[in-house]
């Protein structure tokens, strides 16, 4: 966990208002693994104020780079999406606990499902558990044919299924529904996405072994503001609590209140 | 010879810069980037008497050059601040400041009472900008009877100093300030955060799950300053200034507006090594201004 | 068919969008860059009895997010306002808001008998941040009853409906707010600057003229949004809201807190343009939010 | 009076802390003249708040392109030094009233008195004057050495004076002292500089026909804020007043207090 300045050696739109960034970095990219995140400050100045959590995609450790994947929406990600090669950025990082490779043992089978801008950091766990010999499938859930991206890379590393809602590519519907409906079978989940989709998967796999990424705002990133609190289940006293930032955001199905 | 050493009630400093209560937890996370020893002080998150979740997320939103929290005192409860933050705390040579609220009068003084028999705990920051409940919700910290009353249960049980925290969200800060300095506080802390909200467009609801929070950063700063220099003159107790520091400047700014120490918060989130650099940045700035040592500079704007 | 279009006590408005007092002069300057018809109406700038030069410059100072001011009420003087600046305006059809000031009960009821009279005055907008001078210097606006008896008075002598510019600078807002509300205002406008100060650290010295002076801008916005959604949820007569407003989204969120008009101030001192540039994207933004007309979103994150 | 998004065609550091920037523009340059001023927005967002008033240094009409020479100092200017080539920035002008060229004859002679950052808006005049057949003088005065520039530049147009404050260069001494000492005689003064060195002008040559151009703080730049107020000279009332920004910021001998 360190704070770096690393400079942008590629920015390359890769979907409809989603952006590719590579970053190249000294010390930082060394620490980092799969699941864990960056702050990253896309303004020298108070505007915008704070740092922005974003996933790491992937990690080249030979070259010192760390790719990150975000949409541009709001102020923070605009300015960001106009930064140029060349130009710096503050990061904060690596943050989180990362996504448990060590949960799947070799020649089992994990699926990965990534809803939207939550794909992302599921790349570099594709690559990492296909690394260690273990079966990847993975179910990318978007809105449109406009919002795809990563399609190619993910199936070059497994079985790749890609749902739209409007249909307007691949499978019409849910994750989930791709999941029933093809009857994709697994050891372990891993998911990252909008917070219906998690619960979806929650809901509908409780009893299996699984790890799903959560989102929330923050202050510090570094558990030290409490912004990021989540309740435990089946908490009765209501008071316990984890950090996403540095408990998180990676928590197994049935950890905590989604 | 040290230039920025400070000698406050209960607080030996070995400079006048301390992360602001709430935005430093208890310590441990700015541990992991330096040695909590650099600091002049640690002022640690509000301790209430039971462990409190807080508020529902989201807590925290941005706002031009500023943020909102509502985190709602999230805090272990004292017993476990006693037990387990204060004595990791230990391991540092570093006064502690702290914080403490609640929501009913008892509540406090018995924070009061217990936490400043800590070893470490040097002083005490009385956070009245909270609700109380038994008047209704209206705050400890916007009434200048229910605020000296305050004070003076807390002095009463305390084992150290005093330092009362303002609210700014108050028509009369000077007011507010004599009550509690003739109530018998050992010195300021302010301001507090402003009460703001901002408003999701498309959900339609504020950001915040609570609706409204405090607006802190360097937005506040302006207020902070202002209402530094108008108190600084007229009370005799010393103030910890806070608001939107980010910068050796910006400390400068706020000694010379009349703080005799320095808060910072909102800016660790930003950069988590603000506290030390502004530290190794003071002597150069002090050069520049001629100055010798930074007590120099306290109410420098009016004396 | 209009989208924006805007019906407030005496204001007939083709959308909700006006200059602040004080930030668009008596519309001279402004009208070299477009044409003033294109606003929803114009509050210009505090007009006083007598001339005033105002304060000693510096007049401004910077902020993070914002600016101070201590104009001052620099103004011609009632006589030249009618004679010359509301003349002048005649040629636009767009409707004008006399911001008045005073320092004196007197002062206030002598601009609002005549100046409400003027052709194209359709309101008044009742500035009460002032020092009221026969009460020692407490402004009209930090005090209920003074507020109150104020705006009795000038709504008497008022031929037009009379908003009230609340100063944030108090502890309770809605206090004030429902005094005035009670006393016969017409509408609220809100909020006026925070009183704030930034300090020159080589001349050791407020960088203002005036000491302290009104913080404005992106800054306060968050200050704005909260006081505008506990008042508007409280009081029954409409809410012209400002506060940092500087493009269409900010509008709309001053409207989901409960305004049903808005002021922009600050940001045209940026661009010029801003006015106009918003009244252009709001149409766009309220397409992307599924709303036929701007008066669907008043008060739209309480009720 | 137009707002343009004008692109940074060279940046250049020309004296301790002291840049030359020449921007492209389009249809602004053809309204300016010498003496007037932009009002320039550093940065996207509001850190910092407000514009910076900056001066016109030199007009190039057939190419479309204003320079302007700016000390960095405070966050607004530190900001604008780190801008690159092929950079845009928001430029509200040509602001103010300007020099008066008219107000020399042809044949005759005129001093420009220039105090450090004061200097750039004399170099467009100074062309202007020559152009007109009027014999030019230059003083020009800065605290050191290190903090000259556009010597040559002038030296280029007419005889040339430099003083510092601590001899390091040129003439020892303040502008009034060369001007006193080299007995220069002229028609017209035109100044810029610190306001310090105005009055000294204006207390020196009370009598002389002359135009002085003031600094104030700013927020509009264009007349609507009442901001840059300056008192009328010998105005009983007290009242009234002048406006840097809009009748400024060049006054004449006598006309405004300083
Ligand atoms: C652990 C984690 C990992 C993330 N990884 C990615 C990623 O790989 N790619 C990606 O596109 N997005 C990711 N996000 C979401 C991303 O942080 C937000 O989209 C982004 O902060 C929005 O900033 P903005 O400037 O666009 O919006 P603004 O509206 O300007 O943001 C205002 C404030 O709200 C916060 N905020 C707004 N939306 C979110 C959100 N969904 N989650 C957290 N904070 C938010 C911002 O950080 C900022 O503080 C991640 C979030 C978290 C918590
Ligand atoms: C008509 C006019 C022409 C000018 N021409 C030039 C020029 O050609 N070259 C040059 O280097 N400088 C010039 N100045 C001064 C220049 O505007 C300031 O140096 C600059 O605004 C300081 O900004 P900053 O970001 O460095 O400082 P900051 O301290 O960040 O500025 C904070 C605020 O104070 C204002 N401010 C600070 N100092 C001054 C000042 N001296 N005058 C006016 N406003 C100030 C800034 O504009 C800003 O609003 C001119 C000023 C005026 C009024
Ligand atoms: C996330 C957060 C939590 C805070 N928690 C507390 C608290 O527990 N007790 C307290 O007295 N002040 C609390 N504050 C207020 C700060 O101590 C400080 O007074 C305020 O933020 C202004 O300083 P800043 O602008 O440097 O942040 C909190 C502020 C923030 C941003
Ligand atoms: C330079 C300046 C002058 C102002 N003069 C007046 C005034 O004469 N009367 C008044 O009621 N408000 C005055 N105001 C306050 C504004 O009308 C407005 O309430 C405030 O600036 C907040 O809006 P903003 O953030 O959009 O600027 C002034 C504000 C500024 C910045
Ligand atoms: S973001 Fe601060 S504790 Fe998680
Ligand atoms: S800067 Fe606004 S009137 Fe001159």
């Amino acid at each position: 966990m360190i704070v770096e300045n690393m400079e942008i050696v590629s920015q390359k739109n890769i979907a409809s208002q989603v952006y590719e960034l590579v970053l190249q970095g000294q010390e930082l990219v060394s620490l980092a693994i799969q699941g864990q995140f960056l702050h990253v400050k896309v303004s020298e100045g108070t505007d915008p104020m704070l740092r922005r959590p974003i996933s790491i995609a992937s990690i080249d450790k030979d070259k010192n780079q760390l790719t990150v994947i975000y949409r541009a929406g709001g102020r923070g990600t605009n300015m960001l999406a106009n930064k140029q090669v060349g130009d710096q950025v503050s990061v904060l990082g690596p943050l989180g606990n990362g996504f448990p490779v060590e949960a799947t043992n070799a020649g089992e089978k994990a699926v990965l499902i990534g809803g939207g801008i939550g794909v992302p950091p599921l790349y570099e766990l594709s690559m990492q558990l296909v690394a260690k010999g273990i079966t990847v499938i993975h179910v990318l859930g978007f809105a449109s044919s406009k919002d795809v991206f990563y399609e190619e890379k993910f199936t070059e590393l497994g079985e790749t299924y890609v749902a739209t809602m409007d249909g307007t590519k691949g499978y019409h519907g849910t994750v989930i529904d791709v999941i029933k409906d093809k009857g994709i079978s697994f050891d372990t989940i891993y998911s990252c996405g909008p917070t219906p989709m998690l619960k979806a998967i929650e809901t509908t796999f409780p009893e299996e072994r699984g790890f799903l990424s959560l989102e929330e705002r923050m202050g510090c990133g570094i558990g030290a503001c409490f912004a990021c609190v989540c309740h435990v289940q089946n908490d009765p006293t209501g008071i316990a609590y984890k950090k996403i930032c540095t408990d998180g955001p990676v928590f197994a199905i049935g950890e905590v209140e989604l | 010879m040290s230039r920025l050493n400070m000698e406050l009630p209960g607080l030996s400093m070995r400079n006048p810069i301390m992360p602001a209560s709430g935005c430093f937890g208890f310590g441990k996370e700015y541990a992991k980037f330096y040695n909590l020893e650099k600091l002049g002080a640690i002022a640690i998150k509000a301790a209430t008497v039971e462990t409190r979740f807080g508020n529902p997320t989201p807590r925290v939103a941005e706002t031009s050059s500023g943020m909102l929290n509502a985190i709602g005192l999230q805090n272990p409860g004292l017993d476990s601040v006693l037990a387990n933050e204060l004595v990791w705390l230990e391991q540092y040579d570093v006064p502690i400041v702290a914080n403490i609220a609640g929501t009913k009068t008892e509540d406090y003084i018995e924070v009061a009472e217990r936490i400043s028999k800590a070893k470490n705990v040097h002083a005490i920051e009385l956070n009245i900008s909270c609700p109380n409940v038994k008047e209704g919700g209206i705050t400890f910290g916007t009434d200048p009877k229910v605020a000296s009353e305050l004070t003076k249960l807390v002095k009463e049980v305390s084992s150290v100093p005093v330092y009362v925290k303002l609210s700014p969200n108050v028509t009369d800060i000077v007011e507010m300030a004599v009550a509690v300095e003739e109530a018998g506080a050992d010195g300021l802390a302010m301001i507090n955060t402003l009460l703001g909200m901002r408003i999701d467009l498309r959900k339609r609801k504020p950001i915040l799950a609570n609706g409204s929070g405090g607006l802190s950063g360097p937005a506040i700063k302006p207020v902070a300053i202002r209402m530094i220099h108008q108190v600084s003159q007229v009370v005799s107790i010393p103030i910890i200034g806070m608001g939107g520091i980010s910068s050796a400047e910006d400390v400068v700014e706020f000694f010379l507006a009349g703080a005799s120490a320095v808060a910072v918060g909102t800016a660790n989130f930003v950069d988590p090594f603000v506290c030390p650099t502004i530290i190794d940045e003071l002597p150069g700035l002090l050069d520049e201004l001629g100055v010798e040592h930074i007590t120099e500079l306290i109410g420098g704007s009016w004396k």
